[in-house]
């Protein structure tokens, strides 16, 4: 009975949603602030890749909820599974060499890239977000080959807390300088260039950084086995 | 031609989804949410977002079944040299 | 220094990210962060309010100095100044002081604590629709935390399927933003509430039912609140209290912002009271039937949410008025309620005679649940009388049947909390635990403000006005956002 | 002959959206609840992107620096929006899949029916167990 209410449901909403996205004007946008956004973004922020002055400028508060929100799922995260227990040696589940040497290996190249991408967010595609996720599994990699290690949680927190009190710490500099909160400020430097886009180029690595910390620890803990977690079957 | 990958694209997601809520085994129905979010990367490439394409590369295709599969493992539902049987089996224990 | 007011929210949030550091140096600074915090911004907004000049309607703070409607804008208004000053003033009041979690838990649930905090100051000031979603959001994933604290494995059942049930509504409410965007190509509330005429029925109005049922879930609306009594129920009664009393009336006010600004039909009006009657009803008859008090107030708590959906769907200042009186009425007395049930037995057969063990705590029962129901000289019986006169104006039939609805609520409300108030002073008492001296302070100051509110009704009421007033405003809201462009931005 | 491209593409979002709801309406698996989610999610998302989609428009990143007179665009808002989305939607999975962890650790099971029926169970034994352990430790410390 449920489930016929269920497809009842089902299907009306498909009609619903098919009728209504019939109604709306596709591929010939209103665009009212994207319009403005394009033809001010450059000058205001000084950043090439418009979204990301959008990211980090003009809706540069939602990018720090964003922050917050992967800060919180990390802690409430933490708070599930509950006390980290330094990972069982289990010698049974050696991954042996070749893998073993191809991480090694990897892991400066998703370094270098993670960087690069967070890096360049103010000209190219990409930016912290990405970058960050990159970063995160450049140091989580070593932890799924080596069963035995883990990453230091000490470290990683620190590393968390300073870049995410960074981003706001730069954002409360403008208020403090008479500007507005999160109002970029520096020189704005030549659009196109690396050094350019004033504090951009900075709120993008303490994004990238915390991120990357988040996501690490994240893994890290969704990883770990804890003593007398009685589903694994070996 | 546009079109036609557009055509493509959008019939690979759908399928997609629809396996994902559809096959018995866990693991493959997680596969299959990656396969939504690969061809959503190239959707979005074709719209002129590259941005948003990357992030759903990276966070959607690759961070998030990293996480998934991390998850099953520790529901012991995957395990690398379990037959597909058995996981079959495990998943409709749940 | 009107863009203080921005640190409502920065504030909060670096304590949040900086605790975790903190906590591992010395575990009482830590501790003694976050009331520090709160305490800070209690004073900010209060001096706010207190020295915004009596002919001053509101003002905005513009984030990153990008002008609306392109930047985001924080729209300060009396409203949101009021909630903006009570989301500290109640997480103070609801501060987990003692606590049985370990030194990697404890940091973790104070900075949840902090981003529920920031979130919450968030939703009362922004002015920009996808800003209030991220916030919302943020409110969202910061309860699922705090609700899974408790060691109980019940919690987790729990918090997944209210997890579950938010994050739908979040898809349906981004689908609402994204539906509201097609048509109008800004985010901005000022700036949409001049474009409303776009969005009319069947595209605004299915998008506006998208947004209620996206944000309803926190807002305890009717078809989306079957989470609530599992979540009171499994999580600990201070987080409960901080769910009921606070983020409920946060999740409204989205509601009621967008419904003001955007969707002035009378068809969404019509909506809000036919769900918010639903809500009702099913609240207090679940109320009535609970054995337990953690499940009573849980329903009861349903049950006023649908009261204050009723009173909001009542068009104009009446409605208005009433809607936030019922909301701040709830707020300060929900939480108290939640606060004595942490330490009475949960059985209603276990408060046989609770008064005997602690007599200051039934009487502060007794007048909570009296303003509950409504009687008179207390603030609850203005607050649901002007609600019952605004039905009675708008004079349509499904008003008069909300009336009559609303009427036979009262008196099942009135019988299952005289049933309590009667098991507490019982003659067969049985033992009973005394409360702790923190929380009787607590539940002591709350009846106090609520007292307090009796005496000087007159000038609350005509503070009140100020506020209704202010905030049905949409010409003042338009003209301070977006300033002397208005002309041409259309 | 294949439809136009905008109607392909508002039919791929619908349709994902559709089938998320759909799954999470009428599954009973915990972690297929999960999955759901994530693919509703992706249609939101592509209908977001689709509200600032122009054909004849470029992508919203600058470069040619030598003139003044850019090209026209696709608007990058929604392009943030859905970025900020994203991010939220996967941290949201996460902290869901911890949870499913410690679900099936305690109970065994990741059907929600019967966890739903074991969860109200084990709330009303919470309800009656620290009024009446209280009682018991009290009388035990007044007889001792």
């Amino acid at each position: 009975m449920q489930q016929f209410f269920s497809m009842l449901f089902l299907i009306g909403l498909l009609f619903l949603l098919s009728i209504l996205t019939g109604l709306l004007p596709f591929a010939t946008p209103p665009m009212l602030i994207g319009q403005a956004i394009q033809q001010q973004a450059v000058d205001a922020t000084g950043a090439a890749n418009l979204v990301t002055s959008v990211v980090l400028g003009y809706r540069g508060i939602d990018t720090l909820g964003e922050l917050s929100i992967l800060f919180a799922a990390s802690a409430a995260g933490g708070l599930v599974l509950g006390k980290t227990v330094r990972a069982k040696k289990a010698a049974s589940e050696n991954t042996g060499f070749i893998l073993q040497a191809g991480t090694d290996l990897l892991f400066p190249l998703l370094l270098v890239a993670g960087l690069y991408i967070v890096l360049h967010g103010h000209l190219t595609p990409g930016g912290g977000f990405q970058g960050g996720v990159l970063l995160a599994t450049a140091f989580f990699l070593p932890v799924l080959v080596r069963p035995g290690t883990s990453v230091s949680h000490k470290l990683l927190i620190v590393i968390e807390g300073l870049a995410g009190a960074s981003f706001i710490a730069i954002g409360l500099l403008a208020l403090y300088q008479g500007g507005e909160f999160l109002q970029p400020f520096l020189d704005k430097g030549l659009t196109g260039q690396l050094l350019s886009a004033g504090t951009l180029p900075l709120l993008y690595l303490a994004v990238g950084l915390k991120v990357g910390a988040e996501l690490a620890g994240l893994l890290a803990n969704l990883s770990t086995e804890q003593d007398g977690e009685n589903d694994h079957v070996a | 031609m546009e079109q036609f990958f557009v055509f493509l694209l959008v019939i690979m997601m759908l399928l997609g989804g629809l396996a994902a809520m559809l096959l018995k085994d866990l693991l493959a129905a997680t596969a299959a949410t990656s396969v939504v979010s690969l061809s959503l990367t190239a959707i979005f490439v074709l719209m002129r977002a590259p941005d948003v394409a990357m992030t759903e590369a990276v966070v959607g295709a690759g961070l998030s079944a990293l996480i998934l599969a991390l998850g099953l493992r520790r529901l012991g539902i995957w395990q690398l040299d379990m037959p597909v049987k058995s996981r079959q089996k495990k998943a409709g224990d749940q | 220094m009107d863009n203080l007011l921005v640190l409502t929210v920065a504030l909060p949030l670096l304590m949040a990210f900086l605790l975790p550091i903190v906590y591992r140096f010395s575990h009482f600074i830590a501790g003694l962060l976050g009331p520090i915090v709160l305490l800070f911004l209690i004073w900010l907004t209060f001096c706010a309010a207190y020295n915004l000049p009596a002919e001053t309607t509101s003002f905005s703070i513009v984030i990153g100095g990008f002008l609306p409607p392109q930047g985001i804008v924080f729209y300060v208004d009396r409203m949101a100044l009021l909630f903006a000053f009570a989301v500290p003033l109640v997480t103070l009041l609801m501060w987990p002081w003692k606590s049985n979690l370990d030194s990697e838990a404890r940091p973790r649930q104070l900075s949840l604590l902090m981003v529920l905090v920031a979130a919450s100051s968030g939703l009362a000031l922004s002015g920009d629709l996808f800003n209030l979603y991220v916030f919302y959001e943020l409110v969202a994933v910061a309860s699922y935390g705090l609700v899974i604290n408790s060691q109980m494995s019940a919690s987790y059942v729990a918090a997944y399927r209210y997890l579950l049930l938010s994050a739908a509504g979040s898809v349906l409410a981004l689908l609402g933003i994204a539906i509201i965007y097609f048509q109008t190509g800004t985010l901005n509330l000022a700036h949409l509430s001049l474009m409303a005429e776009k969005l009319d029925a069947p595209l605004g109005l299915s998008a506006f039912v998208m947004l209620l049922m996206g944000f309803g879930v926190k807002a305890e609306l009717f078809p989306v609140n079957s989470w609530v009594p599992e979540v009171y129920l499994a999580s600990s009664r201070r987080v409960a209290g901080l769910l009921a009393g606070l983020v409920s009336k946060l999740a409204v006010l989205i509601v009621l912002k967008t419904l003001l600004t955007m969707f002035n039909h009378t068809l969404a009006y019509d909506l809000l009271l036919i769900l918010g009657v639903i809500g009702l009803v099913i609240g207090e008859l679940s109320a009535l039937k609970a054995t337990d008090l953690p499940r009573m107030l849980s329903w009861s708590s349903i049950g006023q949410l649908g009261l204050v959906f009723i009173a909001f769907s009542v068009p104009g200042k009446t409605g208005m008025m009433a809607g936030i009186a019922i909301m701040l009425h709830h707020m300060l007395v929900k939480p108290a309620l939640f606060l004595m049930a942490e330490r009475w037995g949960q059985q209603l057969v276990d408060l046989k005679g609770a008064a005997k063990s602690s007599p200051l705590m039934a009487a502060l029962f007794v007048v909570f649940a009296l303003s509950l129901m409504g009687v008179p000289p207390l603030p609850g019986f203005w607050a649901k009388f002007l609600m019952l006169t605004g039905l009675a104006e708008v004079g349509s039939s499904l008003s008069m049947m909300a009336l009559l609805v609303v009427l036979l609520m009262m008196v099942i409300e009135a019988n299952y909390l005289f049933r309590v108030a009667s098991l507490l002073y019982d003659r067969q008492a049985r033992q009973q635990s005394s409360h702790g001296f923190i929380n009787a302070l607590t539940v002591s100051s709350m009846a106090a403000v609520l007292l307090a509110a009796t005496v000087f009704i007159k000038p609350v009421s005509e503070a009140l006005d100020v506020i209704a007033t202010q905030a049905s405003d949409q010409q003042a809201m338009i003209k301070i956002t977006l300033g002397s462009k208005t002309g041409d931005q259309k | 002959m294949l439809p136009e491209v905008p109607a392909m593409l508002l039919a791929g979002a619908v349709g994902l959206v559709v089938i998320g709801l759909g799954g999470l309406v009428l599954s009973r698996n915990l972690y297929r609840l999960l999955l759901a989610l994530a693919i509703a999610e992706a249609g939101a998302n592509l209908l977001l992107i689709l509200a600032g989609f122009d054909s004849y428009a470029v992508a919203p990143i600058v470069t040619d620096f030598s003139t003044s007179a850019l090209p026209a665009m696709v608007d990058p808002v929604p392009q943030a929006m859905v970025l900020t989305a994203i991010v939220i939607g996967v941290g949201v999975q996460a902290l869901a899949l911890a949870m499913i962890i410690r679900i099936k650790q305690a109970y065994g099971t990741l059907d929600m029916a019967e966890l739903k029926s074991k969860m109200e169970a084990d709330l009303d034994k919470s309800l009656v167990m620290p009024g009446a352990a209280l009682i018991k430790a009290e009388r035990e410390s007044d007889n001792g």
